[in-house]
């Protein structure tokens, strides 16, 4: 039977490969898993304690049947961790704990839904659009990045990147929309009518600097927006509290873990 | 004793306190216990540490709390907590229900706290001990100014220890000269078994942004990086000291946990090596107990202390 | 002063003392320096600190003497060397004319052991500074005995200090409670400069052969798992005295050594690093002169010391 | 030029494969090295710091042209450090510093050598076959290992394993001699003529217990032994005073850096 409470297991790598920004990789587990898009995984590969702590992946996608799971990953090389895992072959072990936090509440009937990815936050957006898809929710996606080369290939795009639903910004304007993706969505959201808007929502992973940008734009107009932070984690399921984000919590501010109480978090709560 | 599987006993003595095996996770590292249950079935733990309880609910640091070391990590969580009266009301019944074993990490802004946590858990039947944090570097108040050098320490033990009948585990800092005299210190005002080591006190800053990697600037260094220091004070300390000592720092295997009892710990705990491995601490009673089978030894008793200088 | 070429200026001072760069060898990781001849011209190096030297040639201690732990090693050498006198007549004349800025790290087993060496090197007119070892952990008399409190240290460095007119940097141990206070004692008796860390004292054992990793049982703990640690300290020294700080351990790459700079050190040692690539030093030099470059700075003076707390 | 001072390199493996006991990896560096046979190596091609220190390995092979060398080490896995070179990629980088130590002394003309290895100290003796094959000396190979399997591949041996002049000796006698490789040079010798002997020079690799009874052995019939032993180094250039055994000085016991003075030791100097 599919998991859905994390478990900690060990993986063999099937695939693994990138263009040199984007990998993908797929691993085999002894398990088919359930996730909700938005879930994450701890992933650690290598051998010795250098680094010591597993790395945060959002899980793109899961397969597989009955003892005999697969899981997908896309990750893009910033430092240490990360260049480890590039350099993993087919057939490599690789140790994940899965699936953990909080993922995207897409329960509400009827929504518009923008999806906003900024760099790799693409990888825990995409996989809520799989799920409207199948619900036949009406959605569009919006991806920033800093030039034409650090977009996600076409083909991973929900609906292979259809202009009008896809919006592809870059800050260079090396391809699609010539600036920010906060810019993109804030002219969007200028033509968009009133009752449109009242039926809009918005799911964003990305820096906190655009997560925070996209809640100024949003929350004043009462559109909900639900954020994925990206926090340092040490252990991704609660226990160590080194994640935690401040949120408000009445008058005051509390922290929370972003790996237990989040990584989703409604974009009014968080102190930005 | 070896029963009809030949399985070896694990038993473990801290004082008064039976375990049914030497391994207990960690304070701090192990939420407050019920987060492993999807893991596996906490009783099977020598026992649960839980996260350090004050006396009211902690809101801790501001983040960036944690960074990453070589080998190892420094944490200035700042003791976030839910407070001693949400633990009893809320965690206690659980715990019990999961059939854990569980031992209070506490501490206090003041010694009066620090009695008043301990007073508090003494109704508690179904705590094991508590274990007196006299070493949390990352609070101004949390301990480290108690339990730095042995005058305030002792101080510290024998007002907790005349507070309450439970067993009392003291929490000593590696960030002393002589380690040994702060363990004699805590056995000579009453506690009942030492545990060591807490973290030790370190730093990271960023070279181009220029700023601390912590928002508390200094943390308390963990992991692997720490074992050879900790395994050298925990020695020390089972020589200066008759009480049960209690080794930490570093374990990430059955092979780490072996060596801690091998200079003489009473049991171990396992702290930052649940952040990669979750089963990390089953995965280490199931190695000592392979361990023990592949040297013919039926108790584990047979081979705690049996370093050969 | 950026010259022509645009090339940050990396001089440093450790008071009297003026390094081309802040970045020299630390001592017991790098021989008496002519050992790394093959590997490039060591008078590119702020300064070589050769292996401590005592009185008479010492054996050392019976092998194993090192062990490798997570991230770092322990090491119980027990100060193998050949002896001041033939340290002067066989390796200066060989260190001058390879026109190295060089240092003589020293030890005794006796006050008087330390007072002598000093004084024999005293007329080495080539020699820059003399490192007191006031903390090696691996002999009986190698320092630990006086580095581990101030009152201690104070004596020794008062009695060295006056029986030598050469700089006089005193190198502490980390094993203590508070190392702005040992930094502060060697300040008031007269040190021209304080150099820390030196290795935190650790243990290794066999869980299966039961014997300890060192025939000393106890070793230094040096090497990245240590940096935390020595940060951490050395940032603690740079607030506690007005003397230079020369910062050391676990220094791998430019950024460790930058982080040293940062937080206020006047120069670092680089020890461990040397073993897996033993260009590690000029390639740290290499390292901060390129990051001085990319920030646009024009002396490391302008970087030293400007952490944003 | 060829290079014969000690010079650390970034080399790149070319290839890297084994039988699962015995591994051979070939490794291209910036200029071709000269060696003596004997010499070593400090091997380390992992990332992070854990394991921190390079592997001494001896040198088996060299070869290449000026501005483009090749090295070739032969290793076995017995721990962390090994395993990861095992799982190295062509293509991978690798960091060396060599050539290290003092090789063996083959300059005495006329001699009979024995070439003694135990276990994978073979790697270290097989080199002096080389260079007295060049020089047409004559010498026999003396192999010990535990099992058949244990015993390096066939084409390996210098002359292929000719019965004769490759003796080869498993404990468990799957192979060959039935008995310790010291025993075969017990016997060996107590065959040979008194002439025979006074020419014979023994070049002997592996474990610490058995170069002690070669010793033992070979000494007290005036027969040189050069041992080559495998301390734990931390530097291998002389640094660290880390790897030293302890050598008669005279009167009394001295300790000789095995990377600086040996690894290859006069017998008779070794305090066993
Ligand atoms: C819930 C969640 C889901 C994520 N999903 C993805 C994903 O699907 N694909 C992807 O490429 N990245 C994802 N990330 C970010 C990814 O975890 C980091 O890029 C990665 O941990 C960096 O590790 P490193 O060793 O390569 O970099 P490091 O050398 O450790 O640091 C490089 C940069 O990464 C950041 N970073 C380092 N450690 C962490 C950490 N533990 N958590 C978060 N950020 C860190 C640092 O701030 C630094 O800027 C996710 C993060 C979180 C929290
Ligand atoms: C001069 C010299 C030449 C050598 N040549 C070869 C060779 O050609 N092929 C080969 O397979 N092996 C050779 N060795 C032995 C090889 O260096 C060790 O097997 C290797 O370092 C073990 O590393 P590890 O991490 O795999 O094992 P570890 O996990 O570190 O230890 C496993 C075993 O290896 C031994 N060992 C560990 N570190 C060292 C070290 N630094 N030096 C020596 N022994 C160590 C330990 O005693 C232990 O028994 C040589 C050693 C020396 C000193
Ligand atoms: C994130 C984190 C939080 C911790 N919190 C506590 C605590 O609340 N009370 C305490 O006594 N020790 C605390 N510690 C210290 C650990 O219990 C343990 O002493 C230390 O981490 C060394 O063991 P390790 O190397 O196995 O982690 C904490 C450690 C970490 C890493
Ligand atoms: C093998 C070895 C030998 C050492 N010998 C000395 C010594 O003779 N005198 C001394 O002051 N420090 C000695 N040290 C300490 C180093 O100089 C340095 O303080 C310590 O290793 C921390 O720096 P690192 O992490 O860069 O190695 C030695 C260290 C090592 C590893
Ligand atoms: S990462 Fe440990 S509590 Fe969130
Ligand atoms: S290994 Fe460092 S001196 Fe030999």
């Amino acid at each position: 039977m599919p998991f859905r409470r994390p478990r900690f297991v060990n993986g063999r790598i099937l695939h693994n490969g990138g263009n040199g920004i984007f990998y993908r990789m797929e691993v085999s587990i002894p398990d088919r898993i359930e996730f909700l898009p938005g879930q994450f995984a701890m992933v650690s590969g290598w051998p010795g304690n250098d680094p010591l702590l597993p790395r945060p992946l959002a899980i793109f996608r899961a397969g597989g049947a009955r003892g005999k799971g697969t899981v997908e990953f896309v990750y893009k090389v910033v430092g240490r961790g990360t260049a480890l895992l590039s350099g993993l072959h087919g057939g490599d072990p690789l140790q994940i704990t899965l699936p953990l936090g909080n993922g995207f509440d897409l329960g509400r009937e009827d929504r518009i839904w923008w999806l906003v990815g900024g760099g790799v936050g693409f990888s825990t957006v995409f996989p809520a659009a799989v799920v409207l898809e199948e619900q036949r929710a009406a959605f569009e996606v919006f991806l920033g990045a800093r030039s034409r080369d650090q977009l996600p290939p076409r083909e991973w795009v929900p609906g292979g990147g259809t202009p009008g639903r896809a919006h592809l910004c870059t800050d260079d304007g090396t391809a699609g929309f010539f600036g920010r993706v906060t810019d993109a969505v804030r002219e969007r959201m200028d033509r968009l009518k009133a009752t449109e808007r009242a039926r809009l929502s918005i799911l964003a992973c990305g820096p906190r600097e655009m997560l925070r940008e996209i809640a100024e734009l949003a929350v004043p107009l009462e559109v909900p927006v639900q954020a994925s932070l990206e926090n340092h984690m040490a252990c991704g399921f609660g226990v160590c509290w080194g994640c935690v984000t401040a949120v408000r919590d009445g008058e005051k501010t509390a922290y929370r873990r972003v790996c237990k109480e989040g990584p989703v978090f409604d974009a009014r709560e968080v102190v930005w | 004793m070896v029963n009809a599987a030949g399985t070896p006993d694990l038993t473990s003595r801290v004082g008064s306190v039976v375990l049914k095996n030497p391994v207990m996770s960690a304070s701090g590292t192990f939420g407050y216990g019920l987060e492993f249950t999807p893991f596996y079935d906490i009783s099977r733990l020598g026992a649960v540490i839980v996260k350090g309880l004050s006396l009211l609910p902690t809101p801790g640091n501001a983040p960036q709390r944690i960074v990453e070391t070589p080998a190892g990590m420094l944490n200035a969580i700042g003791l976030q907590n839910i407070g001693v009266e949400r633990f009893v009301r809320d965690v206690v019944p659980r715990l019990a229900d999961a059939g854990a074993t569980y031992v209070a990490n506490i501490y206090g802004r003041t010694i009066e706290e620090y009695e008043e946590v301990a007073r508090r858990l003494s109704g508690v039947a179904s705590l094991a001990a508590i274990e007196l944090n006299a070493s949390c570097p990352n609070v101004k108040e949390g301990g480290i100014a108690f339990g730095s050098n042995p005058e305030g320490l002792s101080g510290l033990t024998r007002r907790v220890r005349e507070a309450t009948g439970k067993p009392l585990w003291v929490k000593l800092s590696p960030n002393v000269s002589d380690i040994g005299s702060v363990a004699r210190a805590a056995e000579d005002a009453g506690a009942d078994a030492v545990t060591l080591i807490n973290t030790i006190v370190g730093m990271a800053v960023d070279c181009r942004t220029r700023r601390p990697g912590l928002s508390n600037v200094t943390g308390g260094l963990s992991g692997p990086a720490i074992k050879p220091v900790a395994l050298r004070m925990v020695w020390e300390a089972c020589k200066a000291v008759r009480i049960p000592v209690i080794g930490i720092g570093g374990i990430q295997s059955a092979e780490d946990a072996l060596e801690f009892l091998l200079v003489g710990a009473a049991a171990v705990q396992v702290g930052t090596a649940n952040f990669r491995n979750p089963n990390a601490c089953v995965e280490i009673i199931d190695g000592i107990r392979a361990f023990l089978v592949r040297e013919r030894l039926a108790h584990l008793d047979d081979y705690r202390g049996t370093l050969r200088i």
